[in-house]
């Protein structure tokens, strides 16, 4: 029955998990080495790739198109800078991921019928909500004012903006291992087929409302953490983080890393939030830079980074098969 | 253990004006081929998206019995008919593009069951396991259809016959009570129409209820134990396959060979 | 008449014809005529490259060799070229905007034809042909039964008033009773001058409209010769062993294990395109 | 009474300034399939030009003949970037949006950087004139926006619904392989698309300019008030277009003349949440074109 | 980390926005700086020290200007340039905290109270107090309040509800409206039906010009007094003579000598920008800056040592009296002179 090529389930699950290993250490790693503005950036990183794994199953596996999701990026930043003030960092970290929870509940359930664009303007609108309540609900957001001196969890041997490097990059590792394992499960497999074909996942016995729920739930929760590990790396939390293009950065990772490829979310985050930073000497024209390189990928390269990499994968196998 | 049998009474589905289907009537019984012939928009496609759940029918009862019990169909979605083992195919393939071959293929004996294998998303021997076994059924059942060399690919790169061949492979493999199959031998070469059909054929014996929509009378007569003759929504002939194949009527309206 | 047309160029010729899917030829170095007012078959198991070598006739996949259209080097021309020229094709998938009504599909097609004749009056002969759809012409297309949709594929191709019809498996989805009546308008359609290349499945549509034909296997004609000169039976040996078992693409070493991605099943190539994710 | 006549009218000129942004919107998705989160920009970028020229001394109509030639030249120039993904059937919605905000943020950059930062407001021939109400006076500026919206809602009408290329765009905007396949000419017009589009954002530039501010980052709110009005009327139809702006330039009228501006912030997007709940395709969705199930 | 090299250079850092909706004003504090600093270069204020500075473009976005504060401190710099808004400095607070950096600040809250911030523009509650002072020169009890639903506006009108309530003012009625909001008539209509005397009108630049527009579409004849930024160029080039009635305050006076000497270089080394406020205040800053680098020292230390203890600092072009950075906001109400919109110009009062 081997007659499938392609490397068995077991295997590819040893790699996932070789490969959650790596960014784990790597994160540790950096974190030694790194300078502090260094590990800054190389912290926001690892924010927004964790954010952006969350995009790539919603985006990538189901293929829903979210404009809102800073809404749970905000539950975690505003939810980690106010339970901190009085309770525990437990706390603080699992009532906003159930608040999230709920959230995306309500908002599947409100937007149940609503397809394609339709659905992304309907996510587009909460997000400007959301906004809405951030500047507004002052006793709890503290308006436009926002949060300062937030507290941030303490990673003994590390230093800075070094902790929240760490600690993101191991919640990443998990959040990729888990994306991964996803992908092969017969969940990801239903989320896939929810992305193509409505009737064809119906007469498969898929329930598209349930896997539309449970995918936009799933996608709610590594964004949530994001946003607490942000709230800790800047220590402040207000609503210009909250806007619009912070929802947009998000589904940029996972389209410019390649949708739906396990390794969207880490190149992703590095093209979207590193790159922009090494391209400070182009001054006022990173930001044309920026906007030339989301278009050229999204038009021209639908499968992002993916494409390049498996194309220089391509090119290796080749080289390596013809000089030996 | 009792057989399958789904049985509908006084199916009828419109269309705004449009009678698409009149007062059908039919049970398909575990470990018999019922056919449902008729010409083009006589509604056959439309009985198979009533009884799976596509589009809304007025009924008097429809119902599936398995295992000495019987469930009522109307209130169900079409994924939940399809968890109870009413699996359907597409007159146009619909397959999921993203998915290799073999993975659409292992969808079939999955999708239904996502719920009780939640657990796999954590990864682990449960999920290596698990695909393995679906991956080895899915492999089966595309050498059975002599696909077996096109497991890897990318359903996008292949043949419309070919693609009809893999999404029937997907409903094979469902373990379902009930296939609805529709036009499943339209574009395949008469080679893979021989093989198709023993592999239908093979159904009876293990006691699927199989309805199949068909053109091609020939393989009809070879297949079916019984024959519904359906014209603009309302059957006019029905009976064992040499009887109506055979008869005036179809014939005429059929066939359009004018007594 | 018949005496002439071998003095005329061909209705179409193609010569070391192949067609690609990435780097695969699907269709491999074919080469035939097919004479004015001639039909012609073009017989293969599934997936022998049928599909894929009318699609490249009329344009829409890469493909090398030559390809005149009434004496005319029609290879490098757009799509849209070759149908000016009077080449029309009925494609096997997507053969009709589902969006559109089913006047809406007939004029669309009419539009990009040649337009030798009137609009109301090309559609008045086909509506003829298939007297079903005439009462459907408001309807949207993706209302029609599958055999409908068939029989609206069809008739997109005779609006296109063109001189040569690339037919792929018309009769697919059709009732025997609208099979012989295509096969009869095939036959009215060589009458007048309209050449067709039929690709079918159904041995006896082939029979009773073909003069000629070409058996495709694994993209290359293992057999061709006159309707006459062979038989259902036969033709079935020759697809045996016809499943194409791709061979291991240069690819990366599948670090995903993930397949590429594909964002529809439909395969409408752009001719000479160079897509970066065509591998 | 003379109050809420005077948010009645100004409401219903605001929502046609919506309306020009959301018929832009809806032409180029009607005609390509693509739905543009650059349209805002499009229009800033004819505004901004016209600004920076009559301030440098050229005249409002010399003005408006230039941006128009600025716009169409980058129209062509957007056309021909989306052809190739749309011959390659890459019209995931995912990528279409971030496609066109990558558009949105080149604009809006390089408009920052080339025109400036600095923020203007249009006087045009007509500005000084006003209806007269009272206290209050509506400029003819007002007038002219809503008069325009509707004169270009029926242009589309009429272009989609009766001629051969409107046809044969509509075709492309369902299925461009289908499309394709028979015959359509994807790459031609799918830069009349975006020259239509184009052509829209210009008027919709110098007249909106008229009336708010003028300035490089004007455009992503201008897409979004757009999108909202589009969406609410339904993305298929141009008058969903000029129901839907009217909807909402009234609806935040009368929230910020008698409720409060927080209030008239929510309004739109809970309108669109309203509207969308009970309707998922807008509220003039018609009959359903969606392919039945074979 | 590292400080001041041996050579004698010294590195500043500068996070302003430059890019996006307010990279004007970003670019008009830059050019105060770039001024000031090359008059003390040509006339060797600096005796050896060569000072560099590194602009860089925060964009206005928090999690972008944070880094920033970390990249400077890691490159050695000693002193930086930031927050055009409040939010940004807020946010920045931590960092210029932990890496012992001192800043100047542009935003003009009250709630930035981070020893290492140095505000020099005048404060949300001076530039308010300000407001009782033009009341009370014009006799006005009945105060309507205008604020924008942006950063700035938002935090003034807590500070606008807390200090006039306390005062003799009556605050008859308070809107709000958003900067980018095509027409603000409904909310004027709605503050007019309260009959102020006058408008206090707390918002950046630009939205003035649409709310005089405002004003004038629904025929409302009253006095608007603005803050600081009621002063932009925009207001009179895109109103007119709509912005006629328009009040505004500016820390910039036009009597003293630096202001004069200002007005004259910047008119020659920017011909095409008008001098402003924030010009004017970045302008100071540095000069306030080079003093401490040649009195205080060329390390981080040195300079915030210097900053933290820097009393009555005169010659600067901002303010009636001399600056005491011990405050660490040292522009104060009475330090603030009033000028009037008239036909796109403006005129003293
Ligand atoms: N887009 C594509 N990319 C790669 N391979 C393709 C693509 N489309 C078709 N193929 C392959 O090319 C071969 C020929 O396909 P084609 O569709 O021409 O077959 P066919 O003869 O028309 O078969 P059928 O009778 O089933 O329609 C098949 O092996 C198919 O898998
Ligand atoms: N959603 C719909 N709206 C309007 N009419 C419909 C719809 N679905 C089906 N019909 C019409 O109902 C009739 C029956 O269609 P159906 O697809 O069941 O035919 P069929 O027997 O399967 O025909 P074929 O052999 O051509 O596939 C046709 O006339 C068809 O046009
Ligand atoms: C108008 C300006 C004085 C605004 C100020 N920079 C602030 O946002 O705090
Ligand atoms: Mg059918
Ligand atoms: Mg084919």
């Amino acid at each position: 029955m081997a007659t499938a090529r392609g490397a068995s389930p077991a295997t590819r699950q040893g790699v996932h998990l070789v490969e959650a290993a790596a960014i784990a250490a790597g994160a540790i790693a950096l974190a030694a080495v790194l300078g502090p503005h260094e590990a800054q950036i190389a912290a926001m990183t690892a924010i927004f790739a964790l954010a952006g794994v969350g995009l790539n199953i919603l985006v990538g596996y189901t293929g829903l198109v979210s404009l809102g999701h800073v809404v749970f990026f905000a539950i975690g930043a505003y939810g980690w800078a106010r339970l901190t003030e009085s309770s525990s960092v437990g706390l603080a970290l699992l009532l906003p991921i159930l608040v999230s929870l709920l959230v995306a509940g309500v908002i599947v359930l409100v937007t149940l019928r609503v397809v394609g664009y339709y659905f992304g303007i309907t996510t587009l609108a909460i997000g400007l909500l959301s906004v809405v309540v951030v500047q507004n609900a002052t006793p709890i957001t503290g308006g436009y004012a926002g949060i300062s001196g937030i507290q941030q969890i303490a990673v003994p041997g590390f230093v800075g903006p070094g902790q929240v490097l760490v600690m993101a990059g191991l919640v990443l590792a998990v959040a990729y291992y888990l994306q991964s394992s996803l992908r092969e499960s017969p969940l990801g497999a239903a989320m896939l087929a929810t992305r193509f074909d409505v009737p064809a996942s119906q007469s498969l016995g898929v329930s598209v409302a349930r896997v539309r729920l449970l995918a936009f739930m799933i996608s709610s929760v590594p964004v949530t953490i994001a946003g607490a590990f942000l709230a800790q790396l800047v220590h402040y939390i207000g609503p210009d983080q909250m806007s619009m293009e912070t929802s947009i950065r998000l589904i940029a990772i996972a389209i410019i890393g390649g949708r739906g490829w396990r390794w969207a979310p880490v190149l992703g985050a590095v093209v979207v939030v590193t790159l922009p930073e090494l391209l400070r000497p182009l001054a006022e024209y990173r930001l044309v830079f920026y906007g030339v390189a989301l278009a050229f990928v999204a038009l021209f390269m639908p499968r992002g980074l993916n494409q390049i990499v498996t194309w220089a994968g391509g090119r290796i196998h080749a080289l390596r098969g013809s000089t030996g | 253990m009792s057989t399958v049998r789904l049985s509908v009474r006084d199916m009828t589905v419109q269309f705004g004006g449009v009678v698409a289907v009149a007062q059908l009537s039919l049970d398909v019984t575990g470990g018999e081929i019922v056919a449902l012939i008729g010409p083009n928009g006589a509604g056959k496609s439309t009985a198979i998206n009533g009884l799976s759940g596509f589009v809304p029918v007025r009924v008097a009862t429809m119902s599936l019995q398995f295992d000495d019990v019987v469930v009522d169909l109307t209130p169900l979605s079409p994924q939940q008919r399809s968890r109870l083992g009413i699996v359907r195919t597409f007159q146009t393939p619909r397959l999921i593009p993203e998915l290799t071959v073999w993975q659409n293929v292992a969808m079939g004996s999955v999708a239904g069951d996502v719920r009780r294998r939640w657990f796999e998303v954590f990864g682990g021997p449960a999920l290596s396991r698990g695909a393995r076994d679906r991956r080895d059924r899915a492999v089966t059942a595309l050498a059975a259809l002599g696909l077996d060399g096109l497991a890897q690919d990318n359903p996008g790169e292949l043949s419309l016959g070919e693609q009809r061949l893999v999404e029937i492979a997907r409903s094979m493999v469902s373990g379902a009570r009930v296939l609805l199959l529709d036009e499943p031998f339209a574009g395949l070469s008469s080679v893979e129409q021989q093989r198709l059909a023993a592999e239908i054929d093979k159904l009876r014996s293990a006691s699927v209820a199989a309805l199949l929509v068909e053109h091609n009378l020939e393989l009809v007569r070879s297949l079916a134990d019984t024959v519904v003759a359906l014209d603009q929504g309302a059957e006019f002939a029905r009976g064992d396959a040499a009887t109506v194949l055979d008869s005036h009527e179809v014939r005429e309206r059929y066939l359009g060979e004018v007594a | 008449m018949s005496d002439d047309s071998t003095r005329l160029p061909a209705a179409l010729e193609l010569t070391g014809f192949s067609a690609y899917h990435g780097s695969v030829a699907a269709a491999n170095d074919v080469s035939f005529r097919v004479e004015r007012g001639s039909a012609v078959g073009v017989l293969g198991p599934n997936g022998a490259g049928k599909s894929t070598l009318l699609l490249a006739a009329a344009g829409f996949v890469r493909t090398t060799g030559g390809l005149s259209i009434a004496g005319q080097v029609a290879d490098r021309l757009s799509p849209a070229r070759r149908r000016r020229l009077g080449l029309a094709m009925v494609p096997q998938e997507r053969a009709a905007v589902l969006e559109l009504s089913v006047a809406e599909n007939l004029r669309l097609s009419w539009l990009t034809g040649r337009r030798a004749t009137p609009y109301e009056q090309a559609r008045e002969s086909v509506l003829e042909i298939f007297p079903a759809l005439a009462g459907r012409l408001g309807d949207p297309a993706g209302n029609l039964s599958g055999g409908q949709r068939q029989m609206l594929a069809v008739s997109r191709g005779l609006m296109a008033t063109c001189d040569v019809l690339l037919l792929d498996e018309p009769t697919a989805g059709l009732s025997p009773k609208l099979i012989s009546e295509l096969v009869q308008a095939i036959r009215t359609l060589n009458e007048r001058g309209i050449t067709v290349l039929l690709v079918e499945q159904n041995f006896s549509v082939v029979e009773r409209t073909c003069s000629y034909i070409h058996v495709l296997n694994g993209g290359r004609i293992v057999w061709h010769g006159p309707t006459t000169g062979i038989d259902r039976d036969s033709i079935g040996d020759l697809y045996s062993g016809a499943r194409r078992t791709r061979p291991p693409a240069p690819r990366a070493p599948d670090p995903v294990g993930e397949p590429r991605v594909r964002t529809t099943v439909d395969r409408a190539v752009p001719a000479g395109s160079g897509e970066p994710e065509g591998t | 009474m003379t109050e809420l006549l005077y948010f009645t009218i100004i409401g219903l000129c605001i929502g046609g300034g919506y309306a020009l942004v959301a018929l832009g919107i809806s032409t180029l998705f009607n005609g390509t399939g693509v739905l543009n989160f650059a349209q805002g920009d499009i229009v800033m970028v004819a505004a901004l030009f016209v600004a920076v020229r009559t301030t440098g001394g050229g005249g409002y109509l010399a003005g408006f003949l230039e941006a128009t030639a600025v716009v169409l030249v980058a129209s062509v120039l957007l056309g021909l970037l989306f052809v190739r993904p749309a011959i390659a059937r890459r019209r995931d919605i995912d990528l279409i949006i971030v496609g066109t905000i990558g558009v949105s943020t080149v604009l809006a950059n390089l408009a920052n950087n080339v025109l400036g930062s600095e923020t203007y407001r249009l006087t045009s021939p007509v500005t000084a004139q006003a209806i007269r109400l009272e206290s209050f006076s509506i400029s003819f500026d007002y007038i002219a926006i809503l008069l325009a919206a509707g004169l270009l809602m029926a242009a589309f009408f009429v272009f989609y619904k009766r001629t051969d290329i409107g046809l044969q765009m509509r075709a492309m905007s369902a299925d461009v392989d289908a499309a394709r396949l028979s015959g359509v000419q994807i790459a031609r017009l799918t830069v009349v698309g975006w020259v239509f589009a184009g052509i829209v954002g210009v008027f919709a530039g110098v007249l909106l300019g008229t009336v708010l501010l003028v300035s490089a980052s004007m455009g992503v709110a201008l897409t979004i008030s757009g999108f909202a009005a589009a969406m609410i009327g339904g993305l298929r139809h141009p008058y969903g277009a000029v129901v839907g702006g009217v909807i909402i330039g009234l609806a935040e009228n009368y929230a910020a003349g008698y409720l409060n501006t927080a209030t008239r912030q929510a309004i739109a997007p809970l309108i669109i949440m309203a509207v969308l709940l009970v309707l998922p395709q807008g509220i003039l969705a018609g009959r359903g074109i969606k392919a039945r199930v074979v | 980390s590292g400080e001041a090299s041996e050579s004698g250079e010294v590195l500043v850092g500068v996070a302003l926005p430059f890019s996006g909706a307010v990279s004007r004003t970003g670019n008009l504090y830059r050019k105060g700086i770039e001024l000031r600093l090359k008059q003390a270069e040509e006339a060797g204020e600096l005796g050896d020290i060569s000072v560099k500075v590194d602009y860089q473009d925060d964009a206005n976005n928090p999690s972008e200007a944070v880094p920033l504060v970390t990249r400077f401190a890691q490159a050695g710099a000693v002193a930086m340039f930031g927050a055009h808004s409040s939010p940004v400095a807020l946010a920045q607070a931590n960092a210029v905290q932990a890496a012992g950096l001192p800043e100047f600040v542009f935003g003009a809250s009250n709630s930035i109270k981070n020893p290492f911030q140095y505000q020099v523009n005048a404060r949300d509650s001076e530039q308010i107090r300000n407001v009782i002072n033009f009341a009370a020169r014009n006799n006005f009890r009945r105060v309507g309040l205008f604020t924008d639903t942006g950063a700035y506006g938002t935090s003034a009108k807590q500070q606008l509800d807390a200090i006039l309530g306390e005062s003799d003012l009556e605050i008859v009625g308070s809107e709000t409206f958003e900067p980018t909001a095509s027409n603000l008539a409904p909310q004027l209509v709605s503050l007019r039906r309260k009959n102020p005397d006058f408008v206090a009108m707390f918002s950046f630049g630009t939205p003035y010009a649409a709310v005089v527009k405002g004003k004038a579409e629904i025929g409302w004849n009253v006095p608007i007094v603005g803050n600081v930024a009621a002063g932009d160029i925009a207001v009179g080039e895109i109103a007119g003579k709509d912005a006629d009635g328009l009040y505004f305050m500016t820390p910039l006076g036009d009597d003293t000598p630096a202001s004069r000497a200002l007005a004259e270089s910047w008119a020659k080394a920017y011909p095409e920008d008008p001098l402003t406020f924030e010009g004017a205040t970045s302008y100071d800053a540095m000069t306030v800056l080079i003093r401490a680098l040649s009195e205080g020292g060329t390390s981080r230390q040195a300079v915030q040592e210097w900053l933290s203890k820097a009393t009555a600092i005169e010659g600067l072009a901002c303010g009636k009296s001399p600056w005491n950075l011990t405050e660490r906001a040292p522009i104060k109400a009475d330090d603030l002179a009033f000028r009037l919109w008239k036909t796109g110009e403006t005129v003293a009062v």
